[in-house]
């Protein structure tokens, strides 16, 4: 069980990425930001539960779903929202844009655009922890349908011979973009595949707190004492569609709007036609009224910090291939 | 921007480019149904890219989507080819050639060779190129590495008409054939032949005729071009605009033609200078214009960094209309 | 239980590859034919069974070890000899030698020299074969540690997916190349993974015709009846080192000598330095007399034949790389 | 065939060029426990080249086998580089940056720039290159692809001394860098510094001097070029032989000085003509040296066909001396 006051960090965590993102969906619409965010909403409480079991510094390698990743690490709002406006005071001045938000002193090492990269990668960061004796634990976040890459196999089977502190939490919400995980994947619970390599397999529910910390807080201290990776499994939801604007019209029945920015920005229905639950809805309203307090304060002084800052110059486009 | 012209001025019916490829490929689909398409998000969703969009009738049968599998994506592609099927592969970005870079590189480059021709593998890679604002792995174009690779085609259409006649030409050819679609095309419209169209590999096209240079260019960078040589022929600069259309096979006898009458020869591509496919068309002027180029080759491209996110930064680097008229101003001067 | 007739099949195709294996070894180390084969020593019981559960036409990627694969499917032993030799008379007049041996007619397709493209390649087979209806079953024969490449996994997914009529067969020998099965794999048996797709995965002792034979015969019913893929994998020995003329010497233990061509081939010594057993030894001293009779003979022709071949010309290097 | 002159005429020590980058890891190793060496085979085996043959006493610590797993292998060789290690990753093939694609052409070439160079890629990937008898799959030179791609280094050592010197330099750089080491080379021997040695990237070295032509040449290209040279000054016709070192950095100034003198250029390669680094030579020195040059640029390559396995196949395709030879003496009529 988690404590209370970590419990209470999770939820609002959560709450905060996603009031966030939808303001950040917002300035997109308008235009004020260009719209090439994965939307987070229903798998924050997975990410967020995940990162709390672990230390402010250990690695990880995120996913592309959402900003509670960098939240969870305290970069600052303002921070994010200049990466996404390819803003002065971002990380990656224009070059990455929300894809590549960076921040080594946070664990914060990057993302590799192209899905299956950051398992391999994932295995070369846990072994030189190893190596170092920095007692520091990788996590790797990554989709169901990323686990279909090859490099998901070569990473999970070599973590597991070198007993590498390595955690590989997959985020499952069932849709790699359009496809759903049963046109393409041959196993309903990814933790299933761990079985292939020797490592636990755990399957919980993201919207759990207790049991996603639980989880991760074992795989850790699992990893810590040199017993290797771990595949832990969320069953989460994505409530919004793929990207920004995704109206899931692959989905076989239509969409049902709802309100709010959510609403504009994705479909949020199931492939059932019935409007998916909102694990965030599950917290009782006084304690969100009072954890969001102030959220709104937070978030548009950060919109008024990255609109004071200038647009990344040209030059940077030049900067920051080879090491000067 | 200037559209291209079209090489079929009778023809009247105007199209958009990823139209244009969905009619060559449906047109092929009907015409043979061992023809099958499959990829990332191909099927409901119709491709990332729209491409297969409203193809509703072949999911299932001759559309599949497949799992996030670069590898097998293209290594099915080649063992389907091996059995006698006509597969079309869609990589969502081409990018991805490197995701599948065994596949692509070496298995479909050698497969034919190595086993002495017993084998033929008619497969068809369809990917997305270029643009602005997708990051350093989902906006390059990745053509050069295509044809330095001995065993692949490589075609690079420009035009709706184009995407249409060659898109049919790769699925009917018996070799593997990269077919790279410019993102920045897909919306643009011009006239495309109805029923089939198909157009021959290795036939450069001389879209604008001029005297004073010869400028090679596809893709966006033909369309930027274009509207470079309306502004230098408001200046009294004629300049004469090749389009490879296929860079293997590449048609040097048309590039040659042209600068034997020009004199001259500045490339215009999106991809990093060294070694962009610029570089090969230096080198075959050297070879075999020495005597009648009077000015150096320029090359317009990439300076020789990846490609950032935000598309201001995207435009700084890659070559636009102000440089391009820029660039042949001087060498016409 | 394989009946009579096809155990003497069996029998007498491992015993013939074995021969001529060894009298290839000996051309090999008088410098007649380049010395690039790996050799098949210990794993020909467990191929040929695996066929002979096939139909001849049945499309196959082989593995890189041995010859067996190829003289299961009656391609002439002067053929496969021309092939080494870079003579005319052989499959791919020298563009891909003993690697690259091709009969499409007798299911024999190629290999990918890039370990782990048979995989993917093998799927595309196997969905070509289900598309058109043809009844016919791909195998993708390949070692342990091949199957820590990604593409393996990519493949196994989609195809348990897909219900592709693909059986996937892992010679097990313990080793690849230099590295041992327990420092490169996370698992005893490859075939724990089957379950991480959905599949069945079945462990055989490759000596063991029936239990191979079987186990094959079974994943092929499987298949033809659209049920899918299988995962298989037979328990092997490498008799002789990765390559003609490796001496092992990254065992921990000494190669212990032999006496024949295989001695001279390789070590053929167990890493604990015990003598590894030969499945071929198994067979009645009686009945393998019996069945060797006229190899060498035939042998002997074969080689007398690729003498008799021209080497192919310089020409044939510039040729097929595209359709004509 | 002429051994590569040596650069440290002082230096009497002769080493084979395997033992000479055994030297530049062990020296690295023992000065920084940091760096560390993997990848398949390298372990007891001393991999398939030799190279960490005699290396017994890292193992377990600093030099371990990895499974048949390229895209770990490199993406490992990544992360690790990333929290403060200097992998060394062995890439059995050249020909196997297609198996790591993504992670060569993507992530390696392009995590720094992402992200704005708050993460450095200390690196380095050795592969073996080139050679005959080992198919298509296992003999290809691969520096052109590397070259065209921003964000990495290509390293070509040509003598025992420069092994050890670049890759030395290679595991002290913060870039990722990628050595190619000919297989034909492994075997050869000259003079090598004891210690420390470390050869600086980018500068070109002249391997012979001449007044009638260049020639630039690296690796086993090199080898064939110094023996045509010497037959070649038994004509009478003495050419300059240019080594590049590197590739990326590229040494323009070096090739131009010499170019300036002798007025024409050769460039002889083991890899596909087209869009081989031939072709950035040519173009380069169209636009740097156009005003010098009395004679077109001449190429000498495998034609664009994949590499067989047949060595008398092999090397029907790969420039020999006396294709260097005859067409030196060509150009030099
Ligand atoms: C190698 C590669 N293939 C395809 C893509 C395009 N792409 C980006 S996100 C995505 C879907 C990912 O699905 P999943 O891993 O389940 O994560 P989710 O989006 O559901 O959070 C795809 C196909 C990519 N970036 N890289
Ligand atoms: C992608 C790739 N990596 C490495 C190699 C080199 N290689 C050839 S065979 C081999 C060992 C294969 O081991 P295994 O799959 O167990 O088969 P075995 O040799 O034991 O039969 C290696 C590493 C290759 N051909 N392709
Ligand atoms: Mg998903
Ligand atoms: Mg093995």
């Amino acid at each position: 069980m988690v404590d209370e006051l970590t419990r209470r960090r999770i939820l609002s965590t959560a709450l905060l990425a996603r009031r966030f993102e939808n303001r950040v969906a917002q300035l997109c619409l308008t235009g004020e930001i260009p719209a090439n965010l994965h939307l987070g909403a229903g798998q924050e409480l997975a990410q967020c539960a995940a990162l709390a079991a672990l230390r402010p510094d250990d690695p990880m390698l995120y996913g592309h779903r959402g900003t509670a990743y960098w939240i969870a690490r305290d970069l600052p709002l303002e921070t994010i929202l200049c990466d996404m406006a390819y803003r002065e005071g971002g990380t990656n001045r224009g070059k990455g844009g929300v894809m590549h938000v960076v921040d080594p002193a946070r664990g914060i090492l990057g993302e590799s655009g192209s899905l299956g990269g950051n398992f391999v990668i994932g295995a070369g960061v846990a072994y030189a922890e190893q190596r170092l004796g920095s007692g520091r634990v990788c996590i790797v976040f990554f989709g169901d349908g990323s686990a279909n890459r090859g490099q998901f196999h070569e990473a999970a089977n070599y973590a597991a011979v070198a007993r590498l502190p390595l955690i590989l939490l997959c985020e499952n919400n069932g849709w790699g973009m359009s496809v759903p995980a049963s046109v393409s994947t041959a196993v309903a619970d990814i933790a299933d595949r761990a079985a292939g390599y020797d490592m636990p397999g755990i399957v919980v529910d993201g919207a759990d707190i207790d049991a996603v910390f639980g989880a991760v807080a074992a795989a850790a201290n699992r990893a810590r004492a040199g017993d290797g990776p771990s595949l832990i499994e969320a069953k989460v939801t994505r409530l919004r569609g793929h990207w920004l604007g995704d109206r899931e019209s692959y989905r076989r029945h239509p969409p049902i709007g709802g309100d709010g920015p959510g609403a504009a920005a994705g479909a949020g229905a199931g492939s059932d036609g019935a409007a998916l639950a909102d694990p965030l809805d599950q917290i009782d309203p006084a304690l969100r009224e009072e954890l969001e307090r102030g959220f709104d304060e937070r978030i548009e002084a950060a919109v008024a910090a990255m609109r004071s800052r200038p647009v990344v110059g040209v030059h940077t486009a030049r900067e920051s291939v080879f090491v000067p | 921007m200037t559209e291209i012209s079209h090489q079929t001025p009778d023809e009247t019916r105007i199209v958009k480019y990823a139209h244009a490829i969905r009619e060559a490929i449906v047109g092929e689909m009907k015409r043979d149904r061992n023809v099958v398409m499959f990829g990332e998000d191909v099927g409901p969703m119709g491709g990332v890219w729209g491409v297969s969009r409203g193809m509703g009738e072949f999911i299932g049968d001759q559309l599949f989507d497949t799992p996030i599998s670069e590898n097998l994506v293209v290594g099915m592609a080649i063992g389907m080819a091996m059995r006698g099927l006509r597969p079309i592969a869609e990589l969502q970005y081409c990018d991805f050639v490197f995701s599948a870079g065994q596949e692509v590189f070496l298995n479909c480059a050698t497969w034919r060779y190595a086993h002495d021709g017993r084998v033929d593998l008619p497969l068809v890679v369809r990917m997305a190129s270029g643009g602005g604002g997708f990051g350093p792995e989902h906006s390059q174009c990745t053509e050069a590495y295509l044809m330095h690779t001995p065993g692949v085609r490589v075609v690079v259409p420009s035009t709706p008409a184009d995407a249409k006649g060659l898109v049919t030409a790769a699925i009917r050819s018996d070799d593997p054939v990269f077919v790279f679609e410019h993102k920045r095309l897909y919306g643009t419209s011009g006239p495309v032949p109805e029923g089939e169209h198909v157009t021959a590999f290795g036939r450069a096209v001389v879209r604008r005729a001029g005297s004073r240079l010869t400028i090679v260019a596809w893709q966006d960078m033909l369309r930027r071009s274009l509207a470079a040589a309306e502004i230098l022929a408001a200046q009294g600069i004629e300049v004469e605009i090749i389009d490879p259309v296929t860079l293997n096979p590449f048609d040097l006898e048309a590039l040659l033609r042209s600068v034997k009458k020009t004199g001259a020869c500045l490339v215009v591509e999106e991809a990093p200078r060294t070694l962009g496919v610029g570089a090969e068309i230096g080198a075959l002027l050297m070879e075999h214009a020495f005597g009648w180029l009077d000015r150096p080759l320029r090359r317009l491209a990439i300076p020789d960094v990846p490609v950032p996110t935000a598309e201001h930064l995207v435009d700084s680097l890659v070559p636009s209309v102000d440089d391009i008229v820029a660039t042949a101003g001087e060498m016409c001067r």
